[in-house]
């Protein structure tokens, strides 16, 4: 692509990324969560691929650390969820809800300005997600583009 | 020109199944509502979560979207394997 | 608490949750080695079954086990504040749901130990366990839920991690093509699905499978709703109408995956029957519906051997087989649903020709996962899976030919094996019912022998090939997941009184049984 | 009528993603059928919860207590990501498709038969 676009992109890019991580954030608290934020991010990384091409981009995102990064995604849902077994609880459990600590803050019924340090583990559950879905959505762009052909990209 | 009469009587049935779903329900006035008045009754004070979809979908449906993760890493892996170089001595499908 | 009383407390969640947690970390352990990457997978593979057998253990000495996830306490199924409505995702594990677990357990061990071997040449492994655990995963989610929403997700589970592993051998591009028409079809009757599930949720405002059948009042949407599920879960099963991906899919994907699609396959079975004896029951017609069943049984049966006989391909071959299995399952479970409605003549012959239907299912998968199997060993020492080329190779294999006579004889139902004793339940009591379903049914079960008499004799029979002397036997790891199935394949063939008393009979009565399904999860509400 | 006309609107994706994946034979275009299907499905989730003046079930200085329904909300998201795998899948199984056999047809790709 020409230099605009590539500038353009390069100065996107990180409002992207803010917008998305904000939008995984504040999941509990307004519109959005933990796949809606990290298919945003993942939009930012198919900007820049589409700005640049492909064989630039392959030297800056590895397909080893967005697969570890999805793992760690997955690994980390699943991994808050099997915690409710250490707290003597069932699975899925949301323990940390109301209890004081870490997004502990109870919430009673009714309409409120809302408080970050609420929501128990959905907030924790929502960082995995959006660590997920950045890594496998962007894997997925890269893997479709490596399996085309030279003079396609 | 079988093929398209079969089709299109396929169709008719479909879209009168589909027409009775139209037919049927109305718009703006569910016939139940009890699970979800619960939602919006106790997600809160249960979940302590303002969002009351987050709230459904990350912790009375939680197992869902821990599902949902999965189908993702399922494509993700089903990609990659498709996108693999094959190795020299590997087995190859009978022709 | 004890170790013990958390694995059994929380055995449904553990279920699900050791494949899954092992699947997310392959791609990290297989960085370490091969051996760990095996290690670990079959490690959890065997926590998984073990599991499975524990649950099964418990529900059939105490009944019917829930799990509600994320509740304060494991069945606390219906909140006290909720005024007598389940909120969240239930697991309801019935002797059918625990009898399913068996089957996936006992097939996903032997098929997976075989693996380890079989697939040992190929690149990208890790990515293969990971599907394969995925499938397991599905199958254990799937047959277990019983919230309507969650069997939607395990189904999709499935069929991603299975078109993945269909579409595995990507030289050619026939597997990637037999991957594209499995996957497109079962997408289509996953839509269908949520179609259903959509007009469930917008009249009853539930999800969960009790819930909606306590509530079922049979409108017309409950009707199209039927035609939907049936329709979409038949296509899974692999019934006739809609078979065509069965043969395209059954052979193109490695050995080892085949023999496990077809479990796969089964857990659709198992929801088709979970939506027509637990969902609706008698408050359809089930005279209409349960013949409708029965002609899919026909003609999967009729139409699936007829295919098969001239078949050149060993897998294609099986496959057509497998669809004319199917049909016997849908037979006998679908003359139980013609006479639900009616005591007396279900106490005559309904009890006897579902349990032969669901018997079936376990044989099945067994018989038919070995003889997949057995030609995946054939197919991984000669390379090739056409029947012309072969022959001869009885002098070199001698154990495989011995696993593959004991799959073919089981097949075709021949007495000491374990597909006459669920053939021969379907028999009795399908001829009470209708005399000619009953010859139909015995006709193809000749037809089946005499294709696998032909099929025996190409392969192993006659004269050693020059180009096949030095075959060798397959190695250890695949000839000891065969054995395990066909211990199995003998064992229930030989005794097959105690497990129709012990699994089979409990699970028919926990099938047909509504209300005792939505009383385990709704209490007296 | 004029009221229902969520549901009609799912009714006319519905007839046009069926005879999309029917009667088309480019993958691609097989694909945006089931792509459509998914859609309507989706609108048919969405609609099923909607309640008269309700408003987004967010209490974060919500407007008013009357809220639509959240359970379907909650599906839609799980479907629309799995769509979003299942086109992942199919597009790729395309891209292998259209290296091998240098169509997208399918008339022309079949080799399956029997």
């Amino acid at each position: 692509m020409s230099r605009i676009v590539r500038t353009a992109a390069d100065i996107i890019y990180p409002f992207v990324l803010i917008f998305g991580l904000y939008i995984v954030a504040h999941g509990h608290l307004t519109p959005g969560g933990g796949f809606q934020g990290g298919a945003v991010i993942a939009t930012g990384a198919a900007l820049v691929i589409v700005a640049y091409s492909y064989t630039e981009v392959r030297a800056w995102l590895s397909k080893n650390v967005l697969m570890g990064q999805e793992v760690i995604g997955l690994v980390g849902f699943i991994g808050v969820a099997l915690l409710a077994f250490a707290f003597g609880q069932v699975f899925f459990f949301n323990y940390l809800n109301a209890s004081g600590s870490l997004f502990g803050i109870p919430v009673p019924y009714g309409i409120n300005a809302g408080e970050l340090n609420t929501g128990g583990f959905v907030p924790l559950m929502n960082f995995s997600v959006g660590c997920e879905v950045w890594g496998g959505l962007t894997l997925v762009i890269l893997y479709m583009l490596s399996g085309l052909e030279k003079e396609e990209c | 020109m079988k093929k398209f009469i079969v089709l299109i009587v396929s169709l008719i049935i479909l879209s009168a199944f589909l027409g009775v779903i139209a037919m049927t329900l109305t718009f703006g006035a569910p016939k139940m509502t009890d699970m979800d008045d619960y939602f919006l009754r106790f997600g809160q004070e249960q979940t302590g979560t303002n969002n009351q979809c987050t709230s459904v979908t990350f912790d009375f449906r939680g197992f869902d979207t821990l599902g949902e993760s999965t189908v993702l890493f399922c494509a993700v892996i089903g990609v990659a394997l498709i996108f693999r170089k094959m190795q020299a001595g590997e087995e190859h499908e009978d022709e | 608490m004890t170790i013990a009383d958390f694995i059994i407390t929380n055995a449904p969640a553990l279920l699900v949750a050791i494949p899954l947690f092992a699947a997310f970390t392959i791609p990290l352990v297989g960085r370490i080695s091969t051996a760990a990457r095996n290690l670990w997978v079959m490690g959890a593979m065997l926590a998984a079954a073990a599991v499975a057998f524990i649950l099964a253990f418990t529900v059939f000495t105490s009944g019917t086990v829930i799990y509600v996830f994320g509740a304060s306490a494991v069945n606390l199924a219906v909140p006290l504040d909720s005024g007598g409505i389940p909120i969240r995702i239930i697991f309801t594990v019935d002797a059918m749901s625990a009898f399913m677990d068996i089957i996936c357990a006992i097939s996903g061990v032997s098929v997976l130990l075989y693996s380890l071997s079989s697939e040992s040449r190929n690149s990208s492994l890790e990515g293969y366990y990971a599907l394969f655990l995925l499938m397991i995963t599905g199958v254990f989610g799937m047959v277990s839920t019983g919230d309507f929403f969650n069997f939607f997700v395990f189904l999709e589970i499935l069929s991603l991690a299975s078109a993945g592993i269909i579409a595995y051998r990507i030289d050619g591009g026939l597997a990637v093509e037999a991957a594209l028409k499995y996957f497109v079809l079962s997408t289509l009757g996953a839509i269908f699905i949520l179609f259903a599930i959509g007009i469930f949720y917008g009249q009853y405002d539930a999800l969960n499978i009790a819930m909606i059948a306590q509530r079922m009042q049979y409108t017309m949407l409950d009707k199209i709703a039927l035609v939907l599920l049936v329709a979409a879960l038949a296509m899974k099963c692999g019934a006739v109408p809609m078979h065509f991906w069965t043969p395209d899919a059954y052979s193109m994907a490695p050995s080892s995956a085949t023999a496990f699609l077809v479990v796969a396959s089964q857990a659709s079975l198992y929801g088709l029957f979970r939506v027509l004896f637990t969902m609706y029951n008698v408050t359809m017609n089930c005279i209409t519906i349960g013949w409708i069943i029965i002609i899919l049984g026909v003609l999967s049966m009729v139409v699936g051997v007829t295919m098969a006989i001239p078949q050149k391909d060993v897998k294609r071959l099986m496959a057509y087989h497998a669809i004319s299995q199917t049909g016997y399952m849908l037979l006998g479970v679908g003359v139980g649903l013609a006479v639900l409605g009616n005591v007396a003549l279900t106490n005559a012959f309904g009890f006897t020709a579902m349990e032969g239907g669901i018997f079936h299912i376990f044989n099945h998968a067994m018989y038919k996962g070995l003889l997949f199997l057995t030609a995946g060993v054939i197919f991984y020492r000669i390379g090739t899976r056409d029947l012309n080329k072969m022959g001869g190779l009885g002098h070199n294999m001698k154990y495989t030919m011995i696993f593959f006579i004991i799959g073919a004889l089981a097949i075709a139902g021949i007495p000491p094996f374990n597909g006459f004793a669920s053939k021969l339940m379907i028999y009795e009591s399908v001829y009470i019912f209708n005399p000619i379903l009953a010859i139909i049914a015995m006709v193809v079960s000749i037809l089946t022998l005499a294709s696998f008499v032909k099929v025996f004799h190409s392969i192993f029979m006659g004269p050693k090939l020059p180009e096949y002397a030095d075959v060798k036997e397959a190695p250890l790891p695949m000839l000891l997941g065969m054995g395990i199935l066909a211990a199995i394949v003998i064992l229930v063939g030989l005794f097959p009184q105690p497990v129709v008393d012990g699994f089979v009979a409990p699970a028919a009565h926990a099938l047909a049984n509504q209300s005792g399904y939505i009383f385990s999860v709704l209490g007296g509400a | 009528m004029l009221w229902n006309l969520p549901f009609i609107t799912v009714v006319v994706l519905t007839f046009i993603g069926i005879i999309t994946v029917l009667l088309k034979k480019n993958i691609i275009k097989i694909l945006l059928g089931i792509n459509i299907l998914e859609s309507a499905v989706n609108l048919f989730l969405v609609s099923l919860g909607y309640r008269e003046g309700g408003v987004a079930p967010i209490f974060t200085l919500a407007p008013s207590n009357l809220m639509v329904l959240p359970t379907p909300q909650a599906l839609t998201l799980t479907s629309i990501v799995i769509g979003v795998a299942t086109s992942a899948l199919v597009l790729s199984f395309a891209m292998v498709l259209k290296k091998k056999y240098g169509t997208v047809d399918i008339d022309k790709i079949r080799r399956l038969q029997g």
